[in-house]
């Protein structure tokens, strides 16, 4: 999983773009000379940052390329505000790929659980050479033009419903429950989205006794396991770092309250 | 220059040492630099029993800095020496950091080490929290932190013992005294600053302990003007630390009196910040014309 | 949202007051803004004698915050009244900060005050450095904070008496009670942390005092924990402050026990802040909800 | 002095550009909607800056008028290299004028000293309409071009000497003294530039018994005399702040150490 010809390094941005959306930002800076697994995230701090946020922030990898290092992301505070103003030229350091990734089943259907910007890992998901055992159902409140859909429905069976009132949101949880049901013995979920959709995803995974695996956003102060601020709980007891040890976990090894 | 300094009994190569907490068991960082060539690695605090430590969340961003109440998670001392300990590079300079609850259990812990060969220093963590009614802590009240130096000092054989204090005081010297007249060799501070951070939203604290430890560049003036007092005060040496994020901030310490400092949360900041800051203390330090860290230590003019 | 505020016996059109020493006599900022729409106006702390304060430098900016070692640079009450008093607008809400050496010369101050018409509270500040040996202030010594009430509740007549508390304490709440206990009406927090900066290359503070006070964003999160602690070991109203630059800090304060805030540091960020922080409190204060202050304050689920 | 219209106002970046030499500035911003006197100066902070720098920043006007507000400055720190980033359309808190201005005596000589970067206050003084009894002595360590002396040197008589060594130091105080020396009693010299030249200035202006006036940069946190943290000691031995009493003081009025 750690690559040592990987450590910390600083990128260009070739590109900010805000998509149709300006909330929703997508960013690629130069190659990192390193490739990973679907589900891996990699830490992200301008070099022209001064000490005022003192973290990096994780995301993760969208693609990653000889082309470059994609990501896409939302800004909901002042760390994503500030990095929608990079700037094609500037520096970021970037340090990764850190982290356990989704693992696929080649052997049975793998249903992707997406809620909003958690679609980003599923693109370089959809990029594999197999497909046929992949599907998505993909769940948001922008309107659909604003995420990578697309680039993933062009590979995989993909279906997807906006969610604008609480009733969406409950239509959501249920046919969450119906799919999740259906996989019962005989395939896989991998969902990554906001954490009360993860809580779901759990809840009828354990349920229904549906393999399952979810990738957890814990705010996170370094990214490789030293500041024991991103844990989560494990159904052993035990607080385990969820960069070192996740972001994907198994739904079965670990607690995420109600 | 050679940065090579001599704190009592303790040569470092350099005077950038890895603050508790802050660097794990050093094996984190292995892929970003060579663990040797850091003056020292101050191991993530250890105590005799595991801890699960506090529920989530336990961290919080806040100005120039940011809280934790990890709550001392810890894999407890006979896991540590089993699994971890063995792994860590020979080469690094290792410094234990102890946290326990009552004095006798901090002489346990130091006599456990006291025969470690990879260990090159006792640390003691005297700003540990609720050990006594009130919230009151070890490293508030001078008494109690010259117990548990004694029972440290009974124990540790030939290690060199550094008292780490807590700035949650009303005169940081006192403390100080006590710790070096029960037989501390150094002192290490700042440890955090007791804050707090809400979400006015949610009605709740930032953290699920309520009220954490401020680090981070927010707090380095009050750590200067700690390690300048304390310097004046006692005789032995010190290690200065509490938000530096630069290579001038380091000798800044150096200034007021530190012998050595610690980096912590800028650690979080890039992981390789430790290794980087080695190299650019050299190298500010010649550019000023510093020939030893002796001739330039404590030359504050007041 | 109807802004008012009850402190007591003191009523404020809304819970914003401008912080001593950071808002001149009011005067400096009749350009920027209406006074008498601000809570209340801190006055530049006033002594019985004129004092010329300390020599330059005494500011220095540091991450998130500034250091200060004014002195307490003031003209004295005598020419206070005479040449400030008359010309800032009746309409202004003033509370005038005392700062003596001695209770008994807290005492005439007070009673100097107690018959000002235009000054609708007393605030002392007892958190002045070098009043006796070994630099302990009397805001460190629940004894001495104790007699300076004290002496100011027996000269005040009808004026609210405020007490402003250090945070450089071990125990904040025990200066609390003590304050309390001698009769203190209500209480402010917090005055600044004490702190250094120093310059690698000239080898001096950055200040000509040496030591100086921490205040802005960077104290934020020790100012939040201690008016928690305090709202929470005492049943007078607080008074809080230490870093607030927004209406959503404003909210923070209140939600851990504080009846009204005070703007400090802030205002020399842009100088009609205390004026656009009103409006931009009522709005966001009607934005979640909240239809009176009683209903928020003191409400954060620990 | 005061004027009630000018309170504080975000003003528009209209161009930030680094002259010749990078670490001198030409900042131009939109206009205030007021005039000054030279020698008056605006405090700023850009409304995007978070909160590690608290302080906004004292510089002097070097012109204004309805086609903008211009400043020129040198980046000799964390917040002055901050504002060289300054882009076209970003917003930056401005108010003033403040402060007292270098008065002109209409029937005598005046001699304008400028050191450096000092020189920006004059350039809006050239532009006045009577121009005969004013000249101008710079004393400047980067090349001439960088700065606006040409500006000032088509309408005013000007001298310029560079300093690079040492010896060019010495020679210019030599030249300072004499010229000051010369004025005792017919004329007056308005200077501004680094504190070791002002201090000069004001020891040959008593030594000789010449009137002068000096501009400080004494460092500010409010620009509005609150803070007191800008005072400089008057020969009465108070301390007055600089920002409000000053930046311009008569060098028989203040004290400035050695
Ligand atoms: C492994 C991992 C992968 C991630 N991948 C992506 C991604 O591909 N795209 C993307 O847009 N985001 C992703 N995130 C979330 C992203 O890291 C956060 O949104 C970001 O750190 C918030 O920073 P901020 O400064 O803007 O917000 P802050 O100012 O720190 O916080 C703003 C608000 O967001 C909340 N918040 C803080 N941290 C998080 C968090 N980690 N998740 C959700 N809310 C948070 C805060 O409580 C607060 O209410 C990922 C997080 C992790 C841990
Ligand atoms: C009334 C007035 C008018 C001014 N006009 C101009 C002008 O037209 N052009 C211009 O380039 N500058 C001018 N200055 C100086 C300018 O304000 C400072 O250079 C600037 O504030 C430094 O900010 P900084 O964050 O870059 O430096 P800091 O990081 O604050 O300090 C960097 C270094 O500069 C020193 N320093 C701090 N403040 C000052 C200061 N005021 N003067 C000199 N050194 C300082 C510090 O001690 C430190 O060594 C003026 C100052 C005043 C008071
Ligand atoms: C996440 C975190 C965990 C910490 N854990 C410990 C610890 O176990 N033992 C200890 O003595 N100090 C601990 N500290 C305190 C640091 O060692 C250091 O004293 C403090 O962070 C100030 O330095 P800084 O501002 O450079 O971070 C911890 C700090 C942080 C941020
Ligand atoms: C320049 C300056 C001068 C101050 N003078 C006084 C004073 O005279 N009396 C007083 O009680 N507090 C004084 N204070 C403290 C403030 O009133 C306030 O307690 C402190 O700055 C914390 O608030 P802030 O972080 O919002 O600035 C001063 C603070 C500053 C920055
Ligand atoms: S983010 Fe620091 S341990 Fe995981
Ligand atoms: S800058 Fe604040 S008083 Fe002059």
């Amino acid at each position: 999983m750690i690559d040592s010809q990987t450590p910390c390094r600083d990128l260009e941005v070739l590109s900010c773009r805000p998509g149709s959306d300006p909330s929703l930002i997508d960013l690629v800076l130069s190659a990192p000379g390193w490739t990973c697994k679907p589900g891996q995230f990699v830490m992200i701090r301008p070099a022209h940052w001064g000490v005022e946020l003192v973290w990096p922030r994780p995301f993760s990898v969208c693609d990653v390329s000889d082309k470059g290092l994609r990501i896409i992301f939302q800004t909901v505070g002042r760390g994503t505000r500030k990095l929608a103003e990079l700037e094609p030229g500037q520096k970021v350091t970037v340090w990764g790929p850190l982290g356990r990734w989704f693992r696929i089943d080649e052997a049975r259907p793998n249903l992707i659980l997406a809620g909003g910007v958690g679609i980003a890992p599923f693109v370089m998901l959809a990029r594999r050479e197999r497909t046929d055992n992949l599907s998505m159902l993909f769940g948001h409140r922008l309107d659909l033009e604003h995420y990578p859909y697309d680039e993933i429905a062009a590979r995989i069976k993909s279906e997807a419903m906006q969610q604008k009132t609480p009733a969406d949101i409950a239509q959501f949880e249920t046919v969450l429950s119906e799919r999740i049901k259906a996989l019962a013995g005989v395939g896989q979920v991998l969902a990554c989205g906001p954490e009360p959709m993860l809580k779901v995803v759990r809840k009828y995974c354990l349920l229904h006794g549906t393999d399952g695996q979810v990738s957890l956003e814990n705010r996170m102060g370094c990214g490789v396991g030293a500041c024991l601020g991103c844990v989560c709980k494990t159904t052993a007891g035990d607080y385990v770092q969820s960069c070192v040890h996740g972001p994907v976990f198994d739904v079965r090894d670990i607690e995420l309250g109600v | 220059m050679d940065q090579k300094v001599q704190l009592g009994p303790l040569t470092l190569k350099n005077p950038v040492i890895t603050a508790s907490g802050t660097f794990g068991y050093g094996l984190e960082f292995m892929r970003y630099g060579d663990l040797s060539a850091i003056g020292a690695i101050c191991l993530k605090g250890i105590s005799l029993a595991p801890r699960a430590g506090n529920p989530m969340p336990r961290i919080a961003e806040t100005p120039c800095g940011m809280l934790n109440a990890i709550g001392l998670q810890n894999v407890g001392v006979e896991k540590f020496l089993k699994e971890k300990l063995p792994y860590i590079p020979a080469g690094a300079t290792l410094i234990a950091n102890l946290y326990a609850q009552t004095p006798e259990d901090f002489g346990e812990l130091a006599g456990i080490f006291s025969t470690e060969d990879k260990i090159a220093a006792l640390e003691v963590n005297i700003s540990c929290p609720n050990v006594r009614e009130g919230g009151v802590q070890f490293g508030q009240d001078p008494h109690m932190a010259a117990a548990v130096v004694g029972a440290v000092k009974k124990r540790s054989g030939t290690k060199p013992v550094i008292v780490k204090l807590s700035p949650n005081v009303t005169d940081v010297r006192v403390i100080a005294k006590a710790a070096v007249d029960a037989g501390a060799d150094m002192l290490s501070l700042i440890n955090t600053l007791s804050g707090m951070s809400v979400d006015i939203r949610t009605r709740r604290s930032r953290l699920a302990n309520v009220v954490g430890g401020l680090s981070g560049p927010a707090i380095k003036p009050v750590a200067l003007r700690m390690v300048h007092q304390v310097a004046q005060a006692v005789n032995v040496p010190i290690i200065g630390m509490g938000g530096i994020t630069s290579a001038e901030d380091v000798l800044e310490f150096i200034l007021v009196g530190a012998h050595a400092v610690q980096i912590g949360t800028y650690n979080f900041m890039r992981p390789d910040n430790a290794f980087r800051l080695v190299e650019e203390v050299r190298v500010l330090a010649e550019s000023l014309g510093i020939e030893s860290w002796d001739d330039y230590r404590g030359t504050l003019q007041v």
